[in-house]
């Protein structure tokens, strides 16, 4: 067996990835769990729970698109449009109808995206880069004003808990844990990693890759549209102007994680490891009592440090 | 569509916003058009610098070839615009400013509120509200260099620091100004201080998540909040007699339609106040039902 | 006079793939490394180019002993390498990628209307006139991309110039000015280090050959001491008894039919057919348009008139249909995927993949094409040597139970005892009752490992010969359009 | 010869891109100027030098570095660092000095990208988005609140004029024009054009990749600077919250003026026509009195519709 760094393969499968992600969220654990008293109180661990799901949701849709070989920067926008109009609708449509509307008009976005980018052949980037302005000029054409649903069940989806776990932690944890299903053990998602591994080949092997990419951008459109409307409940809140760069910390989630921006290498698994330690290192920086800038200042190495870990 | 002194005595007033996508700012917008139209014979130029302050420079000189009679500024979290102001000056054109009041620079006329008397108020109306003492934290907008959200803080601590029993936390982390930033910000906070009698917010949008994140703790018996704005959604809270027990009126209506008529008046040749600070009345339970309109835009 | 190598070892994170080289190549002599699949050949050549350090052992020119740390302390040396892949910047003119780096300057800018004229005149001089130096690289054809490589080793006349599998992807005429240019430099005292499988060709311009096995030389020797069985027979490690199969019986019934086809610009009017049990050969000279049917009647790419042609891939898949192209790495493989992976693409079925099942599946089809090393399932593709990769492809194909396989230059690039096997499944498979279109640039393997020949150039069918009634130069004759 | 579209090829150069852009520009200020009274005014034209040069400066640095394959998003945290630095030190040293420091540090900035990228190999993506982080954290560090210049000297680089000529808008015509020339007939600028075509070929011919990226991104830290120091002046303010989402309209009118963002393909007379689209859209939108929200919709489409009729 050849490889340049050492790997580790167990039953055929390459876990190398998830191992370091691992890793990684083990070892800033440790140093939470034994240098601050607040961090392995319920109350924190809750909070780390409700903190991950949006990144979450938006990691596992950003990863199927860069699994492809593209990237999704809409989903910020997307989760604005989809938030708001869920909040407007819930005034004359039942509660969960009009949380399936925003969810099924945040697929609407991604099926454009990739048709644009898998039919007309444009570069992801830009494509999703010009819908970003869209879509954020829709959700303010929507409605300029924050919208407030009335009816007080609007609120359940995100405040709802189940033991000790809130239901939207449940609901990002299913969705990694079919995404990795379907990721790993589906003909679709199968064909979704090796076209970003090799386009032509998929094509000559009778796979529609044209198909296979649309799904991609449309299940992160569906992913952004779940998180915009997971994150309206849970605020309580639609505002036009919510989601601004949050497509910046789903693609470091991915990276992370492991997976290569050029498509064919990534995996659920360590993806949500990279979410992880997004979401520890912010709560980390939280309970110090870092200063917001210093926090980005240090945010910015952390990130350049695990992933020059990563490359080891 | 070329401005002034047009021959039907209409005048043209320009708008140059720093930055539209917030409540707020476009309730300012909304209001000095709204009160155009209701003056009648002015025509309004709107424009929108997206945060970007260059293109407010740009936007400005815009509306300067086009020869408006007046331009009202609505800076939000600009700081100020020296070279801007510098430029309607050379053009010999009043400039009124709604809300931010520039750092620097030569303006004509400034109408805003005192951010840092609302920030006191709060603060005393927490004081007293707090018999016992306790932990009050501090959700700021951000970033560091907004100096509204600064004085807001500012008046807080001038009452809060100093009275006797009451110890300030300041989250470290910044609410943006937004709900669902407000949320996470107070989620954090509960976490460290989950004996927090109260929370100021630096806004109504943040302390409004807020809101919502204590409720989830199930601590909205324990810990009040104070807000700063008179967002409808906030006013609403107060007024149903929630854990939300007040804020400082800054009515971006009000501010809004004073500048506008500001403008006219100088453009009449009247002789105005320089700096008019609106009053913003502490809104509490008791006349929270004066403010509140349903069908507002904020 | 001379360059030596002497206990050169070379491992990539632990593994040995080289051990111990000796070798010695003179000045003014064309000095042959041949070897099997993985023998070590291109990787003991970027030890020699510079590109790669060597793990133990020394190098000396001239009786001074050096060390390469970078390809440019290589190029200072005179030593000039045109490597396996194509190496060009695409989007740059031909002229920048024969002058990358060291442009005639005036008044410190480029000057490009000289630096054109310094191009032309660098092609003209060795034979490659017709190739335009303001063309872009990407809008050559693959041979005209070589004879660029290979020019832009010539920009400053080298010591020692290394080629390695150069004629892969030249032929006829091309090839011929290959071979001229490598004799006039070993007139002028250039040490040319050629790496070919074609024994007939190294045998034919080598001085001495040296044959590399496993990582090891195992023999050197001269063209006249020895033979182009005896070279296979050192290589493999065993006598090849017979290359190509025997005879099959008469075709059966009708497969593909393939009529009036054209693509606009590529091929015009092809008509042919394609029978059960038979293996169909089709020769033609590089650029004659053979890729371009295939990838046409699979459904890669439409076709603006004619019938027999597929309307996609899935298409023909679902007919029975399989495309082995002529370029793994581009088409063939998802090359940072494992081998396992790999094969599995043509057969993924659901809702859900039964892993177990595929597991079995794929492991018994690489056991059946002996794909090596032992227990690559899980490997990364990209880490196969290049003939281990064209059996993955094939692997793939396979498992989807083709009745009609189109291979496109399936022994490209692929060493003597791999080839045989290749025909042998080949002939076990038409012996199966597939049919099968055997795209070749080799007019042996065309010949003989099919039972009838295609011949196109120019984008037309322009012959059709029983193999065992028609001879090299008869096939060759009618591709280059000397015979009608 | 076989090519997918007509091209157009002069000398044996390839002008399409350049052709392309053109006529977008062409036809731009033709809509402009049959459809808006305004538009051809010279305060409106005087307008519109101005609004370039941002946008202008950044692109072209951006598209060095997109050039070689990679990406930089720090640009807009770059432009609110060195603008404060510079503000904050023309208190003490002359305000030529204090600005030549404010665009040192951008490339200061640039080499530390750079660096990262060429040296340990990380996705310049990654990279630039954790710089992105911290430089944005450090610009508060080094001032939380906004500093004004008190020398009104500092406000005339920003708004000195040259005839009807902006003298940063001349600032950024010779950032092109010599540009244009280190990207055409410079050694180096050809090694970086080539290191986007293919980085293994360029390194076997002898030429330091390393040392090429990292002075592509160390130019795009020095544009960035010249582009912060130059928005200092012309607000006569510096803040270090300016600058978000900067990176986004630089990128635009690389891929607008036809750059690959694969790398190797791209010139500075496209890119600049690229600006020019992206600042006449802008333009018309405020001329036509779009409002704001629809003009972010508008945008988007018209940046989509761009780059399909490029594709042709
Ligand atoms: N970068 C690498 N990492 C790990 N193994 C490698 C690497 N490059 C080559 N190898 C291995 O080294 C061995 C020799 O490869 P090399 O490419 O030198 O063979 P070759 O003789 O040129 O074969 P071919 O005729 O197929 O071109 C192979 O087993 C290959 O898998
Ligand atoms: N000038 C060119 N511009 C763009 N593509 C070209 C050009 N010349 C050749 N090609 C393409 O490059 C590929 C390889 O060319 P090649 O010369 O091998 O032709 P081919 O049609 O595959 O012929 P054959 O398989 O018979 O050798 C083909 O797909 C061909 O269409
Ligand atoms: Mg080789
Ligand atoms: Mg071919």
């Amino acid at each position: 067996m050849i490889a340049a760094t050492p790997r580790l393969v167990l039953r055929g499968r390459d876990f190398t990835a998830e191992a370091i992600s691992a890793a990684v969220v083990v070892l800033l654990v440790v140093v939470a769990a034994t240098t601050s008293d607040t961090f392995l109180t319920p109350a924190n661990l809750t909070n780390l729970l409700k903190q991950m799901v949006t990144t979450g949701l938006l990691a596992f849709g950003m990863l199927v698109v860069i699994l492809t070989g593209g990237i999704d920067l809409s989903v910020g926008s997307v989760v604005a449009f989809t938030g708001i109009l869920a909040a407007g609708l819930s005034a004359g449509l039942p509660i969960p109808v009009a949380m399936t509307v925003g969810v099924l008009a945040g697929i609407a976005f991604g099926l454009v995206n990739g048709a644009l980018v898998a039919r007309f052949g444009l570069a992801p980037f830009v494509v999703t880069l010009a819908s970003l302005t869209t879509i954020r000029g829709l959700a303010f054409v929507y409605s300029e004003v924050p919208i407030t649903p009335t009816d007080p069940a609007f609120l359940g989806l995100g405040s709802a808990m189940l033991g000790p776990v809130p239901l939207i932690t449940l609901i990002m944890a299913v969705v990694f844990l079919a995404g990795g299903v379907f990721l790993s053990r589906t003909p679709a998602g199968r064909s979704i990693i090796a076209i970003g591994g090799n386009a032509e080949t998929v094509r000559l092997a009778g796979i529609n890759v044209r198909k296979h990419v649309i799904l991609a951008y449309a299940i992160s459109g569906a992913c952004a549209g779940l998180a915009g409307v997971v994150l309206a409940s849970r605020v309580g809140i639609a505002q036009p102007s919510v989601g601004v760069a949050f497509e910046l910390d789903a693609i470091a989630a991915c990276v992370i994680g492991g997976a290569a921006l050029s498509g064919g290498r990534g995996s659920a698994r360590a993806t949500f490891g990279g979410v992880l330690v997004l979401v520890l290192i912010n709560n980390l920086l939280n309970l110090y009592g870092v200063q917001s800038f210093w926090q980005q200042v240090l945010k910015g190495l952390i990130i350049i440090v695990v992933i020059l870990v990563r490359r080891k | 569509s070329s401005g002034g002194g047009q021959d039907d005595g209409t005048q043209t007033i320009g708008v140059a916003n720093f930055l539209l996508s917030g409540p707020y700012f476009s309730g300012m917008d909304k209001a000095i058009a709204a009160q155009a139209k209701k003056k009648g014979k002015i025509q309004i130029i709107s424009t929108d610098a997206n945060g970007d302050a260059a293109k407010l420079a740009a936007n400005i000189e815009d509306l300067l070839s086009k020869n408006v009679d007046a331009i009202i500024i609505s800076g939000g979290p600009l700081e100020s615009a020296p070279a801007a102001l510098n430029a309607i000056k050379q053009a010999g054109k009043p400039v009124v400013l709604v809300d931010r009041k520039f750092a620097v620079g030569e303006y004509t006329s400034w109408i805003g509120p005192d951010n840092k008397a609302i920030g006191v108020q709060d603060g005393q109306f927490l004081a007293k509200r707090l018999t016992d003492g306790g932990k009050v934290g501090i959700i700021k907008g951000g970033p560091a260099d907004n100096s509204i959200g600064l004085a807001r803080t500012e008046g807080l601590k001038s009452v809060l620091g100093t009275t006797q029993g009451i110890t300030l936390v300041e989250a470290p982390d910044f609410g943006n100004w937004s709900s669902d930033g407000g949320l996470s910000v107070m989620e954090s906070l509960l976490a460290q201080h989950g004996d927090l009698k109260a929370v100021f917010c630096e806004n109504d949008a943040m302390c409004l998540g807020a809101q919502r994140a204590i409720a989830d703790a199930g601590k909205a018996e324990q810990i009040v909040l104070a807000g700063v704005d008179g967002q409808n959604e906030a006013l609403k809270a107060i007024q149903d007699g929630t854990n939300y027990v007040v804020t400082g009126l800054n009515d971006a209506d009000q501010i809004g339609s004073m500048g506008l008529d500001r403008a006219v008046e100088i453009l009449s040749g009247a002789k105005v106040e320089k700096d008019t600070v609106v009053p913003s009345p502490m809104v509490t339970k008791d006349n929270a039902a004066q403010y509140y309109d349903p069908n507002g835009t904020f | 006079m001379s360059l030596v190598l002497r206990g050169v070892t070379k491992d990539y994170a632990g593994v040995g793939v080289l051990h111990g080289i000796d070798l010695e190549g003179r000045f003014g002599e064309v000095l042959a490394v041949v070897g099997a699949n993985g023998a070590g050949k291109s990787t003991l050549i970027k030890i020699l180019a510079g590109a790669q350090p060597m793990s133990a052992g020394e190098m000396w020119i001239d009786g001074e002993r050096v060390g390469l740390r970078s390809p440019h302390d290589a190029h200072e040396r005179g030593i000039r390498t045109v490597y396996q892949e194509l190496t060009l910047v695409p989007g740059l003119s031909v002229t920048e990628n024969l002058l990358m780096g060291d442009f005639p300057r005036r008044r410190g800018l480029i000057d490009w209307p000289a630096a054109h004229a310094r191009a032309a005149e660098l092609l003209e001089s060795i034979g490659f006139g017709a190739i335009d130096p303001r063309t872009s690289a990407e809008r050559l054809t693959v041979a005209r991309q070589q004879m660029v490589e290979i020019a832009k080793a010539l920009v400053t006349e080298p010591r020692v110039l290394i080629l390695d599998e150069p004629s892969a992807v030249l032929a006829g005429s091309d090839l011929d000015s290959l071979f001229a240019l490598i004799r006039r430099l070993r007139e002028r005292g250039v040490l040319v280090i050629y790496v070919s499988h074609r024994l007939a060709e190294v045998l034919d311009l080598a001085d001495s050959i040296v044959v590399i096995k496993d990582g090891r030389v195992i023999e050197t020797t001269e063209p006249a001491r020895t033979s182009e069985d005896e070279l296979i027979r050192l290589m493999a490690g065993r006598r090849l008894e017979q290359i190509y199969p025997d005879r099959r019986p008469e075709p059966g019934d009708l497969r593909l039919e393939v009529s009036g086809l054209t693509r606009d610009g590529e091929f015009e009017d092809v008509s042919f057919t394609l029978r059960a049990g038979e293996v169909v050969g089709m020769f033609g000279l590089v650029g004659s348009g053979r890729s371009e049917l295939a990838r046409c009647v699979f459904g890669a790419e439409p076709a603006s008139a004619g019938s027999g042609a597929y309307g996609s891939p899935a298409e023909a898949i679902a007919a029975g249909l399989a495309l082995v192209t002529e370029d793994r790495k581009r088409s063939g493989l998802v090359l940072g995927m494992s081998v396992r992976d790999n094969i599995a693409l043509t057969t993924l079925k659901g809702p859900l993949i039964d892993l177990a099942r595929q597991r079995d599946q794929i492991g018994g089809m690489i056991d059946r094409l002996g794909i090596q090393p032992e227990g690559c399932a899980p490997m990364v593709v990209e880490h196969l040597s290049g003939g281990n990769q064209q059996k993955a492809v094939l692997a793939k194909w396979l498992l989807k139970s083709p009745r009609v396989l189109l291979l496109d230059e399936p022994t490209r690039g692929v060493d003597m005892a791999t080839r045989v096997e290749i025909y042998r499944m080949i002939d076990a498979l038409a012996r199966d009752g597939v049919a099968v279109l055997l795209i070749s640039s080799d007019l042996t393997e065309v010949i003989g490992a099919s039972d009838r020949v295609l011949v196109m150039a120019h984008g037309r069918i322009v012959g059709e010969l029983r193999s065992e009634q028609t001879s090299e130069d008869q096939v060759l004759a009618y591709s280059m359009g000397t015979l009608t």
